[in-house]
């Protein structure tokens, strides 16, 4: 008999997949960007069935309500608005769907060929307060480390955008 | 309940599902009476702030007329611009509804009465309003409408520039409470408005109008309406929706007035928290609640029909160089508190009252204008035939 | 056998992404692609995080993810500025027909 | 390449039915964005040929068509037209009309302002504001339906006078009315006019130099924000406004730049207390007397042609007469403010939001029937 989180499990699945699926081969890129919204919301799912609770919130901040939103903001910004039918043209659809599905086969079986240590299930209970001391002592250095790529790229991004409203 | 259904021989998650269904659609329907008698409450409080009355025919002093306004929309045909984007059009408003219903479950009612309390429900609630920001976008560029594109990109930058000021705002409390969930910031405070996180300290204090500011600006109310500003942008991202939709972008907004009500009451003026004497009478915590709640919203409606509305560049300037810049000074500032307060617990008991003491004064400040108001009124006068 | 799912899940977005990647005209759904792997991977690490805790904590899977997540919004940030540079040269964003990018 | 070639103009129907275009006005925008790049006002869309009309029917025949053709200010309108004809045909009106006409020109004039201040409080996103100035106006709008039991299109003025005399109690009622709106005015003020976000809205936009105000012949109190100290009733006094004392107030440019949106806002608001000022002035010289001229049934005024300017609300109105002595004039021109206000609305707008080009709009008070008579 399956369980609750594997019901939610294949619930999510179907979320991720069929949006993704959209966001894949939809020809229109604001679709794509709209359902990639979707993606990003199942994964955040998934990350609750595998006991993140802070991470999928972050998940769902950062990824679905910024990047997203950034992305659905380019889209909208690089003239995809007046042709929407036909703003997100793809080439070489079938041989990448034949690479694809090859990569595809091969993790499967990859999959399939290895054993996992796997352990037995432990509830860890609340994540906030161990990953915030995760962050700040084990991994004090990568962290301070992003701060600053994230500093710098947002001074990249706004010297990129300025040089080009200049010119 | 569940044994019992079970010994019946009905399937244990056929059980679970529909306890979970009866569960969400009373929470939904107990929102949508929430968020109809807010309409009543605001068209009444505006209706006597503009010198009229505002409904009063349906129903005792016109309780019932959002019941009115809801079954006339459901009749009124429901269009579909031409040229729209379908799918996305019929899907915006409902994203929208999920997104303001959502914080419900982690929004308490009164003292430990809380739907489910998250570990992370502060950042639950201020991450989901993601869902209504691609709702907006979603509204905007699906209706083939060009006001309402204007309408959607404006509301989505606004919302997330405003929600990092919102989640600024938030962090000296949650400092202080040491938790993420609602129930553990709401039992960092006590009863007494001194020991309520927003008169704690100077510092808690800034980062409650922070957040209070920038709630608005979330909410898109006045005065930081601009997404929906019916002067400049004609009805923003909902111009093209019609009956039941319409409906349910409204039922949206007003739920959400209620989330930012209940919101700040529970992080910052103390939830439902009563008095050792009086904690046995359980019921007490919730009134007391609703009460606070209904006035943060109150207050809300009374600046709607009350101020003037916001440039773009204004609000953005106001977001990201003064709100932000100040919510970090108020977070460090409240850090520097803590650690001094962990040497001198002395401290908590002094700046507490003070600062309740300060809102005192500029509330008797307040009540003295309305004061000079009143005495400079003359009577109306009568000019009829 | 949980852990497989994730697992095959991860790895069907994984490939889904890369087709998205390989197959598109348009920058920013290439874009969209990178974040798809980049997800893939994070359910991946946390799924890992989860089922197999090393000698660490089992948090450094999600400690991980976090990573993905900021390192994303950095690449998300500087890619699109990027693209809208781009945009302003060229008038379009498909990256084949970007025959002279000096200058 | 130029910035031109560059960017794309997004093209944007604004109005007749956008709630911020007071009436029926239409305006294409091109924008960039929210910035406009260009603003083209679709003049000509409430044409209703009043000025042909005018052509078929009698001289006091006209009368109530010129109440149309500013239905806010119809009061000055009468006046405008009926001044002309007098001057034209010779007639000496008695005293006591004179003065009912500044009261009551002046009333329209405070009703008219409060429109204008109303609307700019509702198009800033206010609604309250525009609902106070509304309620003042009721009790104008009760006032002069004493005075001739209409409330929106008076048809009072008449050639050689008005049409009655005041009610009994008129004198006692507007002076109560009168201590109750100076009060009421203020509130309205410290409401919106003083407040902060209303003015960074208004300051220091939409400027209209007074170079420029001169040169698209602006007029009214959008001619005065620009600091022009230019009122016809102070400079070419007609009726009896040399006899009465009282201020023109102009834009000083107190919250941003001479000749912003809030300098033609503030000027309004002022004007109110000067109308104020004048109606008090009125009432107390009242002089008894006849309040109509002898003038024949049916006039034919002598060959010849006239221009006549007054000071209305929105600005010199002016007619233009051409009579051939006949019951009708053979041509007849009107020459309103909210023309030449909604012709610089193009060169003013040009880089503001919508959001401004809204104020703007509501600051230079253009009254859609106006524009196309």
């Amino acid at each position: 008999m399956i369980g609750i989180p594997e019901i939610f499990f294949y619930i999510f699945c179907a979320l991720i997949f069929g949006s993704s699926l959209l966001v894949v081969f939809s020809y229109n890129l604001l679709r794509s960007a709209f359902a990639l919204f979707f993606v990003l919301f199942g994964i955040a799912g998934f990350y609750v069935l595998l006991g993140g609770d802070f991470l999928a919130v972050i998940q769902i901040m950062v990824y679905a309500g910024g990047i997203n939103i950034l992305l659905i903001f380019g889209t909208m910004m690089t003239g995809s608005i007046s042709q929407p039918e036909t703003s997100n043209p793809s080439f070489q659809g079938i041989l990448t769907l034949i690479g694809g599905g090859g990569l595809l086969l091969i993790l499967l079986i990859i999959l399939n060929h290895t054993t996992w240590p796997s352990q037995s299930l432990i509830d860890h209970g609340p994540t906030t307060k161990q990953i915030g001391q995760l962050l700040l002592r084990n991994y004090i250095l990568p962290f301070e480390v992003i701060s600053f790529l994230l500093v710098a790229a947002m001074v990249g991004a706004i010297v990129l955008i300025n040089k080009g409203e200049r010119s | 309940m569940e044994a019992f259904a079970v010994s019946l021989g009905v399937h244990i998650y056929l059980v679970k599902a529909i306890i979970m269904f009866i569960i969400a659609a009373l929470s939904v329907t107990f929102m949508a009476v929430i968020s109809g008698l807010t309409t009543w409450f605001e068209r009444r409080i505006a209706g006597r702030m503009q010198s009229r009355i505002g409904p009063n025919r349906v129903g005792p002093q016109g309780l019932l007329q959002f019941v009115a306004d809801a079954v006339k929309l459901f009749m009124k045909e429901d269009l579909i611009p031409k040229g729209a984007d379908r799918l996305l059009f019929k899907m915006s408003p409902y994203l929208c509804m999920i997104g303001v219903f959502a914080p419900f479950v982690v929004l308490p009612w009164g003292m430990g009465i809380i739907a489910a309390d998250l570990n992370v429900g502060v950042l639950y609630l201020i991450s989901i309003t993601a869902l209504v920001v691609v709702g907006t976008l979603m509204a905007g560029w699906g209706s083939n409408n060009k006001w309402s594109l204007l309408g959607g990109m404006r509301s989505a930058a606004q919302i997330v520039s405003y929600e990092i000021p919102v989640a600024m705002g938030l962090l000296p409390s949650i400092l202080f409470a040491g938790s993420l969930s609602m129930i553990g910031l709401m039992n960092a405070q006590g009863w007494a408005p001194w020991q309520w996180s927003a008169f704690q300290n100077p510092f808690t204090m800034i980062a409650f109008l922070i957040f209070f500011t920038g709630s608005l600006a979330e909410g898109n109310r006045v005065p930081f309406d601009l997404p929906e500003a019916e002067s400049e942008l004609v009805s923003g991202f909902n111009t093209e929706y019609s009956g039941f939709r319409f409906a349910v972008y409204f039922l949206a907004e007003w739920a959400n007035l209620y989330v930012i009500g209940a919101l700040t009451t529970a992080v910052f003026l103390g939830g439902g928290n009563l008095p050792e004497a009086l904690q046995p009478y359980w019921y007490l915590s919730i009134f007391l609640f609703l009460l606070k709640t209904f006035f943060i919203m109150f207050v809300i409606i009374w600046l709607r029909w009350t101020l003037p509305r916001f440039r773009i560049d204004q609000l953005m300037d106001l977001s990201w160089k003064y709100l932000l810049p100040l919510s970090f000074i108020a977070f460090f500032g409240q850090a520097v508190y803590m650690l001094i307060d962990h040497q001198f617990p002395v401290i908590d008991m002094v700046t507490g009252p003070i600062m309740f003491l300060i809102f005192l004064l500029v509330l008797l400040k307040f009540f003295y204008r309305v004061a000079i108001n009143f005495r400079e009124q003359n009577k109306t006068v009568n000019t009829r035939a | 056998m949980i852990l497989d799912g994730y697992l095959v899940a991860s790895a069907a977005l994984f490939t889904l992404g890369v087709v998205l990647f390989l197959s598109k005209k348009n920058a920013i759904a290439i874009l969209m692609g990178v974040e798809l792997i980049l997800n893939a991977s994070a359910i991946n690490f946390v799924a890992f995080g989860k089922f197999t805790p090393s000698q660490g904590s089992p948090f450094d899977g999600q400690i991980f993810a976090i990573f993905i997540i900021l390192l994303a919004a950095a690449e998300a940030v500087v890619a699109l500025a990027i693209v809208l540079a781009a945009y302003k040269e060229y008038k379009h964003i498909m990256v084949d027909q970007y025959t002279k990018l000096r200058g | 390449m130029t910035a031109d070639l560059k960017t794309s103009y997004m093209t944007i129907n604004m109005g007749p039915q956008h709630p911020s275009t007071h009436g029926v006005i239409r305006f294409i925008l091109k924008t960039n964005g929210e910035i406009i790049y260009h603003c083209e006002p679709d003049i000509g869309y409430l044409h209703r040929s009043i000025e042909k009309i005018a052509e078929s029917v009698t001289w006091q025949g006209f009368v109530p068509y010129t109440d149309r053709v500013d239905y806010v200010c119809s009061m000055n309108a009468n006046w405008a037209y009926c001044l002309a004809v007098e001057k034209m045909m010779g007639i000496e009106i008695p005293e006591r009309a004179e003065y009912i006409r500044v009261i009551v020109g002046e009333l329209n004039r405070i009703s008219s302002h409060l429109i204008a201040i109303g609307t700019a409080d509702m198009d800033m996103g206010a609604v309250t504001p525009f609902v106070h100035c509304l309620r003042e106006r009721e009790y104008i709008n009760d006032l002069l339906e004493r005075v001739c039991g209409a409330r929106l299109t008076y048809n009072y003025m008449t050639i050689g006078g008005v049409a009655n005399d005041l009610p009994a109690d008129f004198i006692q009622k507007t002076v109560e009315f009168l201590n109750h709106f100076e009060f009421a005015m203020e509130q309205i003020n410290r409401l919106v006019t003083y407040n902060r976000i209303f003015i960074n809205r208004f300051a220091s936009l939409g400027v209209i130099t007074p170079e420029q105000a001169i040169n698209y012949n602006l007029v009214g109190p959008n001619l005065r924000g620009s600091g022009v100290n230019y009122d016809l009733r102070k400079d070419e006094p007609y009726s009896i406004y040399s006899k009465l004392d009282f201020d023109i107030p102009v834009g000083t440019g107190s919250e941003g730049i001479l000749g912003d949106c809030y300098d033609r806002y503030i000027v309004r608001a002022k004007e109110i207390k000067e109308s104020v000022k004048l109606i008090r002035q009125c009432l107390n010289q009242l002089p008894s007397g006849e309040i109509q001229a002898k003038v024949k049934n049916v006039i034919k005024p002598p060959q010849g042609h006239i221009y006549v300017r007054t000071e209305t609300p929105r600005g010199d109105t002016g007619y233009f007469l051409y009579s051939n002595n006949k019951t009708s004039p053979y041509r007849l021109k009107i020459r309103t403010g909210s023309f030449t206000a909604m012709s610089i609305i193009p060169e003013i707008s040009q880089g503001l939001f919508i959001a401004d080009l809204v104020a703007l709009i509501g600051s230079l008070d253009v009254v859609a029937p106006e524009v196309d008579r």
